[in-house]
């Protein structure tokens, strides 16, 4: 496969690390949510037959972990984005 | 009408004409006492026992699209009941038991074939895990031994044992692990189930299910709706999308998983054989194809296909073990949707939605799990209690921290 | 001065210069390196310019004098610069850049190798899938040779450097030696 | 033997004579020849036997659908079975042998199976072989084994090498036929960076086999011009010799450049294939199309042939199959290879056309077909007495590449044949006979428009003219006449009787079929029986053939050298080494190395009288607890962690607290996995105010990394944190021992009093004027310190400190006792942090601070692993001092039965300890914390040993810590 990276353009998918649904990013506060909350987001996946939004780690290139929205039936990749600024568009902070 | 040597003599000299249809092509009744979603191995080894042990009847089997169409006509045949973990080794050698009596039971020739399997050691780390897991499946009552560098090259004196990266150590063995002819695994349990009046319903996809007052009551489906008391669900790749009808969210991903033939051969290797410092296992078929496999792709898929890098690497892992097979030809490649679960073991349990019950999670280790698989869900649906080598596979496990990670690595599937 | 005997990632106390057919391999002993972090907040591009350090866009290598440097992720440099008069090259960057920067010492984790050849482009085919004919001189970039996790500059159409972890230099060299008598 | 068969014309060098040998007998051939041109030429016709009844069979076809002329070609570690003779270029010296028989290729014993072909109908051994159940592996299973596979492996390495490389264009042309050679020249001409690949070692396709014109030219004339102009662009590559495998996702190819195997040996340094992963945007396939026959009675014997092969035979090679030649054709391309081989002189007696009602019935001729019976349209029948017989039954598209991402091809009832279908790979179009479009002119016009239309190109590339006869076919799968056995699938064995039982056994999914039948799952993968076996199944259910449809195209295209995938990657070069800075020291030293992931680490360093490993080990052990011991730890991961949120950012990924660490100092820390099992350990200092340093394991240096960069930008995106990973930029050695500051006070410039460099001190040092790092940390519970130096010092300062411990004897230590002392000192390592255990399986569970959000805090109170009866870390020491230990023995209680419901744990870790004089284990024991002071077992059950343990503390020295605080 190929992810085009926003910054550095096509690459081949070999150059990174999957971790999975992009989910992932939205961890609870340790603080405040309980173990419930945490174990859903630990461990369950809507894991669709379709369109994903999945975190990938280039880590034979440039260490950005994006956001890839890629349809896990034809393996098209219709979105390339880096996590840090979907993170932080969805509130994340420190 | 029933198979035997005398049958088939009689038959090549009577031009074959007797020959019955291995299963009927019935068409979906309008209710049954139960629909198993998915006419893969594990559905159809569930309709089978639970008409022959549970002594149910009223079975559906609804399979989108041909019979025996999934991972169980799509994988490197392996088995064995090599675990280590109290919540999977009982299961697994239960299920290797059935296996050593199943062609007798369901009267059809699935090859079963015991020729043992090994697993490379090539570090003393790997020797103290291998040894803790063998005396575990001793504890439980299955096979092992440990196999010196010496053993092993008794066994295959030509693998890499001289310029070896990472040098053979030794093996933990297997003996009563092996092969069998995978589809003919789906036959027999079809056959089986179809001769105790189970109607096995092809290119029937489910569509939806009908829930009311959180109890399940039957399945939209390509060809009606179909009610039913009980619904099992046993779709393996297709897990998520088919329960996303009842409402759920699974701690399944999906993801390829591709394996590999290499052209016919005359007997190379005699059992099966997993590399212990790189991504590759192999046997031989009885036609003489090498067949291997490695790691999966790795991303979440539900393409029946992989990509190029998993191949160059476990034909690395292949070369790397085996010198000799530089000049054999890879014939073809497939792949199929592993059900990856979050600690790499698989989920037989009810629902929250009453006479909804799912068997799934089996990651890439199905195959071998077949008959116990088909069996505990049996026991399962027909008693409403997990059979006892499967009271580890619930749902709830991960919220009570009660994780079943023969691999140690934790809720990230693609790493099981 | 310093008194202990320095040794080459190839373990000799002489860089490796090598040839294969019309392959030059150039064993470089004498680039020291650091990295070079943007802070949080922080504008790097006066003392950038004071300090002679250039930082370019992603993807690229520029060269200045004394110092070097390409892109290697979001707002992080590698920054060279001749080993004889910067052996502490991360003390001279600290200097220039204060608490804007966060700057590492990375001289040592690095192998680098000059390869030089008429038609390069044949031999790094062979161990990479950078676009070497199409990249334009002083792209940079990550790359993996022989599961090597390397950085690659483009010094022209015969001419590119190559930085691999240190450890791996045998193997590093072996490989380039091995697709080099394949290729040429 | 002379070249019997040989007749003017063709493509072969006739200036130069090759010679060869097959089955041990001599024969000549020229340049150009392929195996099976040249046995041809040579008049031999039998060149294999089938799988099941093995059938003796001869060459089908001329290209790589071959299923029949299969053999082993050269001899030892180059012994390559089930070569195709049709594609395998000859060379001088070629030796080939024939397969799957025994005793001779004419004289096969298993040739009974012929006989007994009613015993073997399809699937007949899913049917038996049951009884008694014991017999299967004894028994049946060895025989069926023998018999079947077809070519045999020698067991030995193979010599030569294989390379691997990634090529970049605008445009991949896939077949170099007619419409790939315009397709290739349309974007050359365009400027276009272009690839041409062919599996063919001559470029033309069709052109080569076809005597027609293309412009003023003859085709393969014309061929040979563009090819000699597409030469001179350097924007374009030709590949020949290379097939390309498949279709992968976004534009990625795979294909294989035989770049040796036309040569005795590869040259020197010279690879015998290399793998190419091509990347590509926009490409074409121009595969071509593969004929295939008609089913009839005895349809496979040695001299009955595809028709187009036939011909290209006699135009491309100059052979003629036989003297005697009939054609027995459905379609008017059958008609052509009765007209080129008249134009040859070949006689040819009889042209059987089915849409005139005349069908050849039943052939005879054991070894090599000698008759044939035609059966006319009034329903005579008479014998033909032939020694070569072409068939056609039509053209298949070569859709396979097309399909690849599992688009099926749709049928095209005007050439009675699958095209490519809808969705297959973006940016793949297909041109020419691999298009469905049958003629010379269509095939160049089809490539010249996909070339167009893939680029973007304006203006229209002149064309030559050619030819552009339409198609004329009426489909005939198998003749109905004769009730004998009409192969399908010639390799495999399948006729149409095995189908017509899958039908009345209800395998009539065409999936079922084929798994049922084994149609098509032969080393030609069913190229010319498929579509046959398949269009009999839809006669036989009344569904329609695009009704039945075809089963999944897969790669490879063609079978592909395994050698071939794994490039370089093998032997010693499998994965690359690391090695340590102290190596060369240590090999001068003789040291015993070990791998350790891809490093290569010291195992230990045996004196001179030292036979055997645990006297070194423990001479080791006891030198540096007595004196002090030097160990290279440079394996472990070093991250650099700065920004003003270092600390806040490593409170967040530790279990325990950073933040309040004060500068100067380090400290033990503790990392989970967010469902709380612990993820690595290590020591992590802070070496300014917003500046640490983590030490990760040698294991996990990688994963951790990553790790942190999740957690940085993916969920604390605006931490002020930088990263950079220094395993490698320093050299790190391990001092321990209580002489341990002596030695290194000689070599620091620095006071390292206890007073001036406290335990667990961190800071920047000079050693002789070089900056250096001091940890002032210990793994092995002595006084010790971890010094680094930039690693091109390691080895000086490594001999430095040997030098200036002379007077301490100063001994450089091992990983064995490295594991040995960290065992001694209850410190957890690889066996212990297993992926499966908590903090409190560790007995660190209070180090999991609950007063912060750390990852994996919340889920590591889950019940069940925080149960009061769960793992804990003990020691395990043998009540006899003699007695031995194994790591992975299980805890059972004294006089418990070995099962499973009594298992109590495990021993992870095991060392002979020369500090306390036995063997000592680390374990996991189910409430061990309790059990302290029992008496249990260790069972091995595997070795059939077990051995009486006391369950201790797992610090078995300075438990309260005096000695590293000394």
């Amino acid at each position: 496969m190929i992810i085009h990276h926003p910054i550095l353009g096509p690459r081949d998918a070999q150059e990174f690390v999957y971790l999975g649904d992009a989910g992932l990013i939205n961890r609870p506060d340790g603080m405040t949510a309980g173990i419930e909350a945490f174990h859903d987001y630990a461990y369950n996946r809507d894991n669709p037959a379709g369109e994903h939004r999945e975190l990938w780690y280039h880590e034979q290139g440039d260490r950005s972990w994006l956001v890839v929205t890629r349809n896990t039936v034809t393996h098209e990749i219709k979105k390339v984005e880096l996590a840090r600024d979907v993170a932080r568009a969805q509130g994340r902070s420190k | 009408m029933r198979y035997s040597g005398f049958r088939v003599i009689a038959e090549a000299l009577t031009g074959h004409k007797g020959w019955k249809p291995v299963w009927r092509d019935p068409a979906p009744q309008a209710e049954y006492d139960y629909i198993i979603i998915g006419g893969g191995g594990h559905g159809l080894a569930t309709a089978y026992y639970l008409a022959k042990e549970f002594g149910q009847a009223r079975i559906a089997v609804l399979e989108k699209g041909y019979l025996g169409g999934g991972n169980v006509g799509r994988n490197t045949t392996i088995i064995r009941s090599n675990y280590l973990l109290d919540g999977n080794e009982p299961f697994y050698e239960f299920s290797l038991k059935l296996w050593e009596g199943l062609e007798q039971d369901f009267n059809y020739n699935a090859m079963v074939s015991q020729r043992g399997i090994i697993n490379l050691i090539h570090t003393d780390a790997q020797r103290d895990a291998f040894t803790r897991r063998a005396n575990a499946m001793i504890l439980h009552g299955a096979d092992a031994e440990m196999l010196s560098r010496e053993d092993v090259r008794k066994l295959y004196p030509w693998l890499n044992f001289d310029n070896a990266r990472f040098p053979i150590k030794g093996a933990i063995a297997q003996r009563r692990g092996g092969t069998v002819r995978h589809d003919a695994v789906a036959w027999g349990y079809a056959r089986g189930a179809d001769m105790r009046g189970v109607d096995l319903i092809q290119n029937c996809e489910v569509t939806g299910m009908r829930i009311v007052g959180g109890r399940i009551q039957g399945v939209e489906t390509s060809r009606g709706y179909i009610g039913a008391k009980k619904v099992g669900v046993a779709v393996a790749g297709s897990s998520s999308k088919v329960m996303a009808h009842a409402g759920m969210r699974l701690p399944i991903e999906s993801h390829v998983l591709q394996a590999f033939v290499s052209e016919g051969l005359k007997p190379l290797i005699d059992g099966v054989m997993t590399f212990g410092a790189g991504h590759f296992y192999v046997s031989q078929s009885d036609k003489g194809g090498l067949v291997f496999g490695g790691d999966i792709d790795g991303y979440n898929s539900y393409a029946q296909r992989g990509n190029l890098p998993v191949i160059e690497d476990v034909a690395e892992g292949g070369m790397a073990l085996m010198p000799a097979i530089g000049r054999v030809r890879l014939l073809r490649t497939w792949g199929g949707i592993m059900d990856m679960s979050m600690d790499g073991s698989p989920i037989i349990d009810k629902t929250h939605i009453e006479g909804l019950y799912f068997n799934g999670g089996w990651c890439y280790g199905g195959f071998k799990a077949t008959p116990a698989s088909g069996w505990c869900f049996a026991h399962l649906l027909a008693n409403d209690r997990s059979h006892e080598t499967a009271k580890a596979y619930r749902f709830d496990r991960f919220l009570k921290g009660l994780m079943i990670d023969e691999k140690g690595q934790g809720a990230t599937p693609n790493l099981h | 001065m310093v008194d202990l005997r320095a040794m080459t990632a190839l373990g000799a106390h002489e860089p490796a210069v090598l040839t294969v057919g019309p392959l030059t391999i150039t064993e470089r002993f004498d680039i020291a390196l650091a990295s070079l972090a943007v802070r949080r907040g922080q504008d790097l591009t006066g003392a950038a310019r004071a300090a002679g350090v250039p930082l370019p866009g992603p993807a690229q290598y520029q060269a200045r004098a004394p110092y070097s440097a390409f892109w290697v992720t979001p707002e992080m440099w590698l920054v060279e610069a001749p080993f004889a008069s910067h052996e502490e090259i991360a003390v001279h960057l600290k200097a220039a850049f204060g608490d804007a920067a966060s700057v590492t010492e990375q001289t040592d984790a690095w192998v680098i190798f000059d390869l030089t050849a008429p038609d390069l482009a044949l031999v790094l085919e062979r161990l990479c899938n950078v676009d070497f004919r199409a990249a334009p001189e002083g792209y940079a970039t990550r790359t993996v040779i022989d599961h090597l996790g390397c950085y690659l500059v483009k010094h022209g159409a015969g001419m590119a450097r190559v930085y691999g972890p240190r450890s791996s230099a045998q193997s590093l060299l072996h490989a380039v030696e091995v697709a080099a008598a394949s290729a040429l | 033997m002379s070249q019997s068969h040989r007749i003017d014309g063709g493509q072969i060098d006739r200036s130069k004579t090759l010679r060869f040998t097959f089955d041990g007998l001599p024969y000549q051939g020229h340049p150009g020849d392929t195996l099976a041109s040249a046995l041809l030429a040579n008049g031999v016709r039998l060149m294999g036997r089938s799988f099941k009844y093995h059938r003796p069979r001869g060459p089908l076809s001329s290209g790589s659908e071959e299923p029949n002329a299969l053999v082993e070609l050269r001899s030892g570690g180059r012994q390559e079975p089930n070569t195709r003779a049709t594609v395998a270029e000859l060379f001088d010296g070629l030796a080939a042998n024939s397969q799957n028989r025994w005793p001779s290729l004419r004289f096969d014993a298993l040739a009974i199976n012929d006989r007994l072909n009613a015993f073997f109908a399809a699937g007949f051994y899913y049917k038996t072989f049951m009884w008694p159940k014991s017999f299967w592996e004894k028994l049946y299973e060895p025989i069926i084994r023998r018999a079947a596979g077809l070519g045999s492996v020698s067991r030995e390495e193979d010599p030569d090498s294989y390379d691997k490389g990634f090529l970049h264009c605008d445009l991949l042309v896939i077949g170099a036929g007619p419409a790939g050679l315009m397709a290739a020249l349309t974007a050359g001409r365009a400027g276009k960076r272009v690839i041409l690949a062919d599996e063919d070692f001559a470029f033309g396709g069709r052109l080569n086999a076809e005597t027609y014109a293309v412009g003023q030219a003859s085709g393969a004339d014309w061929a040979a011009a563009t090819v000699a102009e597409l030469s001179s662009m350097p924007n374009v590559r030709l590949m020949a010799r290379t097939t390309v495998l498949g279709a992968f996702d976004h534009g990625i190819y795979s294909a294989v450049e035989r770049v040796s195997d036309h040569l005795a040996v590869p040259a020197v340094g010279k690879p015998r294939q290399v793998l190419w992963r091509i990347y590509s945007q926009r490409a074409i396939l121009c595969g071509g199309a593969t004929e295939r026959p008609i089913a009839f009675e005895n349809n496979d014997r040695p001299g009955i042939m595809l028709a187009g092969s036939l011909r290209a035979y006699a135009n491309r090679w100059g052979v003629k199959a036989g003297e005697r030649v009939a054609v027995f054709t459905n379609n008017d391309d059958g008609l052509r290879t009765a007209a080129d081989l008249t134009a040859k002189g070949v006689e040819v007696v009889a042209v059987i056309d089915s849409r005139q009602g005349d069908e050849v019935i039943d052939t005879s001729g054991r070894l090599g077909l000698k008759s044939i019976t035609v059966r006319d349209r009034e329903g005579g029948t008479r014998e033909v007495r032939v020694d070569a017989l072409g068939v056609s039954g039509g053209w298949n598209p070569n859709v396979n590449i097309h399909s690849h991402h599992r688009s099926r091809p749709v049928w095209d009832a005007t050439i009675a044949a699958f095209v490519p279908g809808a969705d297959g790979p973006p940016g793949l179009l297909v041109a020419g006979s691999a298009a469905g479009v049958m003629s010379t002119h269509g095939a160049l016009r089809t490539g010249r428009d996909a070339a167009i239309a893939a680029l973007g190109l304006t203006g229209r590339a002149d064309m030559p003219e050619a030819e552009d006869a339409p198609i004329s076919i009426t489909p005939l799968w198998h003749v109905t006449h004769g009730k004998g056995r009409a192969w399908i699938d010639q390799q495999n064995d399948v006729t149409v009787k095995d189908i017509k039982l899958a039908e009345q056994e209800n395998f009539t999914s065409v999936e079922h079929m084929k798994r049922y039948t084994t149609l098509g799952m032969a080393t030609d993968q069913g190229k010319t029986g498929n579509v046959i076996g398949l269009a009999i199944m839809a006669e036989l259910t009344g569904r329609s053939i695009p009704e039945t449809g075809t089963t999944m195209y897969r790669p490879p295209y063609t079978p592909v050298a395994l050698g071939a995938l794994a490039g370089r990657s093998r032997g010693k070069e499998f994965k690359p080494y690391r090695l340590t800075p102290s190596h060369h020291w240590a090999a001068e030293q003789g040291a015993t190395f070990v791998e350790v992931g891809n490093w290569l680490r010291t195992q230990w360093v045996p004196k001179a009288g030292e036979t055997e490993w645990r006297q070194s080990v423990d001479r080791e052990v006891l030198a540096t607890r007595k004196s002090v011991g030097i160990c290279d730890v440079t394996t472990l991961g070093k991250i650099d962690i700065q920004g003003t949120d270092a600390g806040a950012f490593l409170d967040r990924v530790y279990a325990n607290t950073f933040s309040t660490l004060p500068v100067g100092k380090c400290r033990y820390g503790l990392m989970l996995r967010e469902d709380g099992i612990v993820f690595d350990d290590g020591t992590t200092a802070r070496m300014g105010e917003h500046e640490y340093v983590m030490t990760t394991t040698t294991a996990n240096a990688v994963t951790v990394f990553r790790h942190l960069e999740f957690c940085r930008q993916c969920l604390w995106p605006d931490m002020d944190v930088q990263l950079i990973s220094t395993t490698e930029a320093w050299a790190q050695f391990s001092v321990a021992g209580p002489n341990a500051r002596k030695l290194l006070q000689k070599v620091v410039d620095q006071d390292i009093s206890d007073a001036a460099f406290p335990y667990m001190g961190a800071g920047n040092i000079t050693v002789g004027g070089l900056r250096a790092r001091l940890f002032r940390i210990s793994f092995s519970g002595e006084l010790a310190y971890e010094i680094a130096v930039p690693t091109r010092y390691g080895d000086a300062l490594l001999r430095r400190l040997m030098e200036q411990g002379a007077e301490f004897d100063a001994i450089v230590y091992g990983t064995e006792a490295l594991g040995v002392m960290r065992i001694e000192k209850g410190h957890v390592a690889g066996g212990e942090l297993n992926g499966q255990s908590t903090a409190l399986n560790m007995g660190l569970g209070k180090m999991v601070s609950k007063k912060k959000d750390s990852i994996g805090m919340v889920l590591s109170q889950r019940e069940g692993l925080t149960d009061p009866n769960g793992y804990r870390l003990v020691g395990a020491r043998p009540v006899d001092p003699k007695g031995k230990l194994t790591a992975g023995s299980h805890f059972l209680e004294i006089g418990a039965a070995p099962v499973a419901a009594n298992d109590g744990g495990w021993l992870s870790s095991k060392v002979y300890s020369p500090h306390v004089g036995s063997d000592i284990a680390l374990g996991y024991l189910k409430g061990g914390d309790q059990k302290i002071g029992q008496r249990m077992r260790a069972v091995n059950l595997v070795g059939g040993t077990e051995t009486l343990v006391d369950i201790v503390s797992p610090h078995f020295v300075d438990p309260e810590g005096e000695r590293l605080r000394g």
